[in-house]
């Protein structure tokens, strides 16, 4: 076996014919990158330092210790890279550390970026739930959720989406939240040093995994919730699965409970780690678990209501001191939340239709087709051309179990979106990240990244 | 003395196969199979259903591949879970010449495999154009079940000598070169043997 | 000299083992370096800048204190097995000789050597004065849970 | 845009720019001169929380009509704002020329924005003057173009089966 042998000389320029050329001397981005303190302007410093809220230097070097700083050659700058066992996902952190303590931080990110927001613009309005849902690969039914919610409210028949299509829409975003929680819970455990925790945050997601499997078909990346209503209608015996998740769930939480905020290592280990307060939360625009951590009650379900979760009674999980403990303890409760939530729902799901019965939008079922010519042109167009959407901007944000995700589409009344944004609470909670890291241990930076809890899919998107 | 100067060159899979070797190297091929680690190369959404495999339900360690090793050196399945973006290539790369041989990479789920449904600007189309594949497991993502047949697939290969055979053939292993696709030239698709 | 052999045995064994199997993984193992291969592994990343070679003294001062002690600890083994025939008097030399140790440790302990721990932040009043309006003002509204309180200052052991 | 409301003859005005309905949404049209002062006045009014700020590139739709009256450009700076205490939404759009795609940070009013304005420089190209790191945040360091811009070839590599197109 003969071996190529690599040379990392620098990359040369660019000929033309295919020369043999290594891929992996170039994994430097430059400006992206940590730069020393020398070659900085002091507003970018502050940032990087996490001074957040709107202070002149000398406020902000009093309550950042600028000055109490080492100068350049006794810290040193990591990088906790793309591949890491504890960044969730390819996030590239660059910290600059003295000894042990983190001073600066950095985060790199664009190492998962696929483009979404161009495909979106190539796929008709009817395969854009395809490409949305793998935005966030935890909570995939949010995703399509908000997509939904804004192509129906363009369309203008966000008025007329059948009482079955919202409250299953509703069941099942509950359910995907309970999921994503239990992910994190699981994860979390396991960044901090309860492995076992792993085990069994996955054991109960599996049971909501499989009850996905049953309703759509898939385990992730759905693209059951579609403009218009649902893909299909909920399966025969779908309440007995439910009812037996919300029975098993109660008790397995206070394992979780015994096993984590019962031990004094875990609360010495998430307490006073990572804290932000309410203003510098809002100050980043962050969303979700991290504002509600530092005491705001924000809740998009609670305080502007979409779907029918005026009709529901349920708390804001609410925290008091904005560190770690509380984010881990605000998820934990969301769980028992979500479950109040979803026997609720059991009790009133109506019966009814599953998608709105608008033929512009939705394909006739496949029975009809055989029988009237006019179903199978309404089916041809729906699925060659896609329906027609007419022009207009909108902007729809719902509450994912990371924070507000809001979907803004643009469209020049074809049936492709001319542009479609989707705003990733992620995104910016990472931007929180140098702020809450400042100061804090090495060990703390893991713990404040799975506080954050980010998935890089939503990111980068 | 042409035995030793083999194992100098080949290393282990290099003794020649005689009724006293033989159990040896069935040894060899039989441990490096049964204990295989995966080095956690997770991206995206596979990697959600990478750890699904290897949490309590699905259970990995049944099929000897109890941790995901996230440093290479310790690793020997390089499971590529996730669309690999372009920023995100070299990094691949470098993670994949760091690990040791014999090491295998298993491409897994279609954004991996091909691009997936994503066929635009930012993702590289196909990991085989960075590190040799040995395995592509498809789906999107991929159950837990494909991927814990696309394990079986790749101990088996192991075991019965198939990918050192088919390395050796089309020089194919950690030596693999890479050409640059100019942005914008049509290059036409050709599917077959390299 | 017949006491001895087991332990020459026992000697010659590991270095044996040791020498062996450094010599077969040499000659048996694959060895083909490259660049990739011997550069650092920084998460994926080709290491670019070369870090300082000057680490923070608190670590210096770590190592010192566990070589201090784990000399003490090796002169109390000769004493462990005489320590019948020295009798009291062997007994309060070995303990004055650890206190001296153990004052050394205090002394340290109470300069902060092993204070590493992370740089507290203190809020300004009116920093937080502000943000407890701002939490006060979005709380008005009602049906708000507040969690996390286990084992906080000020609230005992929650359920 | 047309705006699905009849246009009123007093044009709803806020800090001096017409308001707009899209779909039951209120859409501040704001020239982009005193883009930072309306967002620090809007600061004041209550709509102290970013949510998200974005790029539109109208290369293919020039002659749209924005509505009240705004002379339409190529590319479009749009900021989503939320009131906390008002619970209340409120879109900005702002004209940006294509020629000369420039325009002011709002690091300085709220400093969340830093990123979402790297992204949409990255993404778009528009120079945002003032910002404390306008580098790439997506794509590669050594990345040529914008690529969501109209104009950006979607880079596709041509699938084998024949006659596919989508």
């Amino acid at each position: 076996m003969s071996v190529a042998e690599h040379d990392t000389t620098d990359v040369d320029a660019p000929v033309p014919g295919p020369r043999e050329r290594t891929v992996s001397a170039i994994t430097g981005e430059g400006g992206q990158e940590l730069s020393s303190r020398a070659g900085m302007g002091a507003k970018e410093l502050l940032r990087e330092v996490g001074a957040v809220l709107r202070m002149s230097e000398s406020e902000a070097a009093a309550l950042a210790d600028i000055e109490a700083d080492p100068d350049e050659d006794q810290t040193m700058i990591i990088n906790m890279g793309p591949q890491h066992p504890s960044t969730h996902g390819v996030l590239r952190l660059m910290l600059e550390l003295q000894g042990e303590t983190v001073l600066r931080c950095k985060p790199i990110i664009g190492y998962l970026h696929t483009g979404m927001e161009k495909t979106g613009e190539q796929l008709t309005y009817m395969q854009g739930g395809t490409n949305v849902t793998r935005m966030d690969y935890l909570s995939p039914l949010n995703n399509e959720l908000a997509f939904s919610l804004a192509v129906e409210k363009l369309l203008g028949i966000d008025g007329d989406i059948p009482e079955r299509a919202v409250w299953m829409r509703m069941l099942l975003s509950e359910l995907n939240r309970m999921s994503s929680h239990l992910l994190f819970l699981a994860t979390n455990g396991m960044d901090i040093g309860a492995v076992s925790m792993m085990l069994y945050g996955w054991r109960e997601r599996e049971e909501v995994l499989r009850f996905f499997q049953k309703v759509t078909g898939l385990r992730m990346n759905h693209n059951f919730i579609r403009p218009g209503g649902l893909a299909a209608d909920l399966p025969a015996g779908w309440r007995d699965d439910v009812l037996d998740i919300l029975e098993m769930l109660p008790s397995r939480m206070e394992e979780y409970e015994i096993l984590m905020n019962g031990q004094p290592i875990w609360r010495e280990r998430l307490q006073g780690v990572g804290v932000i307060t309410a203003r510098e939360a809002m100050a980043l625009g962050t969303s979700g678990p991290i504002l509600r951590s530092t005491g705001v009650a924000w809740d998009l379900r609670k305080h502007m209501p979409y779907l029918r979760y005026d009709q529901v009674d349920f708390d804001v999980v609410v925290g008091a001191y904005g560190d770690a403990y509380d984010r881990f303890a605000i998820r934990l409760n969301e769980i028992r939340e979500s479950m109040r939530i979803v026997y609720q729902i059991l009790d009133r799901m109506p019966q009814g239709d599953f998608r709105v019965q608008n033929k512009k939008v939705t394909p006739p079922p496949r029975a009809r087709i055989d029988e009237s010519m006019e179903a199978l042109i309404h089916h041809f167009k729906i699925f060659t051309e896609g329906f027609k959407v007419p022009e207009g901007e909108v902007y729809v944000g719902i509450e994912s179990p990371r924070g507000e995700i809001g979907c803004y589409i643009v469209s020049d009344g074809s049936s492709n979106p001319y542009r479609m944004h989707m705003r990733a609470p992620s995104f910016v909670n990472i931007q929180a990240m140098p702020h809450m890291m400042r100061g804090g241990m090495v060990a703390d930076a893991v713990a404040v990244i799975s506080s954050v809890d980010p998935v890089l899919g939503e990111v980068d998107r | 003395m042409g035995a030793v100067q083999q194992i100098l060159d080949e290393g282990l899979a290099g003794i020649e196969h005689n009724f006293v070797t033989a159990k040896i190297e069935d040894l060899i091929k039989w441990a490096r199979s049964r204990s295989s680690w995966g080095a956690s190369f997770g991206l995206a959404c596979c990697a959600i259903e990478m750890m699904g495999t290897g949490a309590s339900h699905y259970d990995l360690s049944r099929f000897g591949m109890e941790v995901f090793r996230a440093s290479p050196r310790q690793a020997d399945i390089m499971i590529v879970a996730g669309r690999v973006s372009q920023k995100m290539a070299p990094v691949l790369r470098q993670v994949y010449d760091q690990m040791m041989e014999p090491k295998w990479v298993i491409s897994m789920g279609v954004c991996a495999s091909t691009g997936g449904m994503f066929n635009n600007y930012a993702i590289v189309q196909g990991v085989d154009q960075i590190v040799p594949v040995d395995v592509y497991a498809p789906g999107c993502p991929p159950t837990p079940e494909t991927l814990i047949h696309a394990i079986e697939t790749l101990h088996q290969l192991i075991e019965d000598g198939e990918i050192m055979r088919r390395r050796s053939e089309n020089n194919g292993g950690a030596g693999v070169e890479i050409f640059e696709i100019p942005a914008g030239a049509t290059t036409s698709v050709s599917i077959g043997p390299k | 000299m017949g006491q001895y052999l087991p332990i020459i045995a026992l000697m010659v064994l590991a270095i044996l083992f040791g020498a062996g199997s450094f010599l077969a993984s040499g000659l048996l193992a694959p060895y083909r370096p490259n660049s990739a291969k011997e550069a650092p592994y920084e998460c994926g990343i080709v290491p670019s800048r070369d870090n300082p070679e000057r680490f923070p003294v608190s670590f210096y001062v770590i190592a010192m204190l566990f070589i201090m002690f784990d000399i003490e600890i090796i002169f109390t083994y000769p004493y462990a097995v005489l320590h019948g025939d020295l009798g009291v008097y062997g007994f309060v030399e070995m303990v004055s000789f650890s206190a001296v140790f153990f004052v050394a440790f205090v002394y340290m302990v109470a300069k902060g050597a092993l204070e590493w721990g992370p740089l507290q932040r203190q809020s300004t009043g009116a920093e937080s004065q502000a943000n407890d309006e701002l939490v006060a003002r979005t709380q008005a509204a009602g049906g708000v849970r507040v969690v996390g309180l286990e084992g906080r200052p000020g609230h005992g052991e929650a359920a | 845009m047309s705006d699905n409301g009849p246009a009123a003859e007093t044009q709803e005005q806020l800090h001096g720019c017409p308001v707009i309905e899209s779909r039951g949404q209120r859409v501040v049209l704001v020239p982009r001169g005193d883009y930072v002062k309306v967002m620090k006045a809007l600061v004041a009014d209550g709509f102290d929380m970013l949510v998200d700020l974005t790029g539109v590139d109208y290369l293919q739709m020039p002659d749209r009509n924005v509505g009240a009256g705004v002379v339409p450009e190529r590319f479009e700076v749009v900021v989503n704002l939320l009131s906390i205490s008002r619970r209340e939404r409120l879109r900005v759009r702002v004209q940006v020329p294509g020629d000369e795609p420039t325009i002011a940070t709002l690091f300085d009013v709220h400093p969340g924005s830093e990123a979402h304005e790297r992204e949409t420089f990255d993404m778009f190209g528009i120079v945002f003057e003032g910002h404390p790191d306008l580098t790439r945040i997506l794509m590669p360091e050594d990345w040529q173009g914008h690529p969501l811009r109209k104009d950006y070839d979607p880079g596709r590599i041509p699938v084998q089966f024949k006659g596919a197109n989508a």
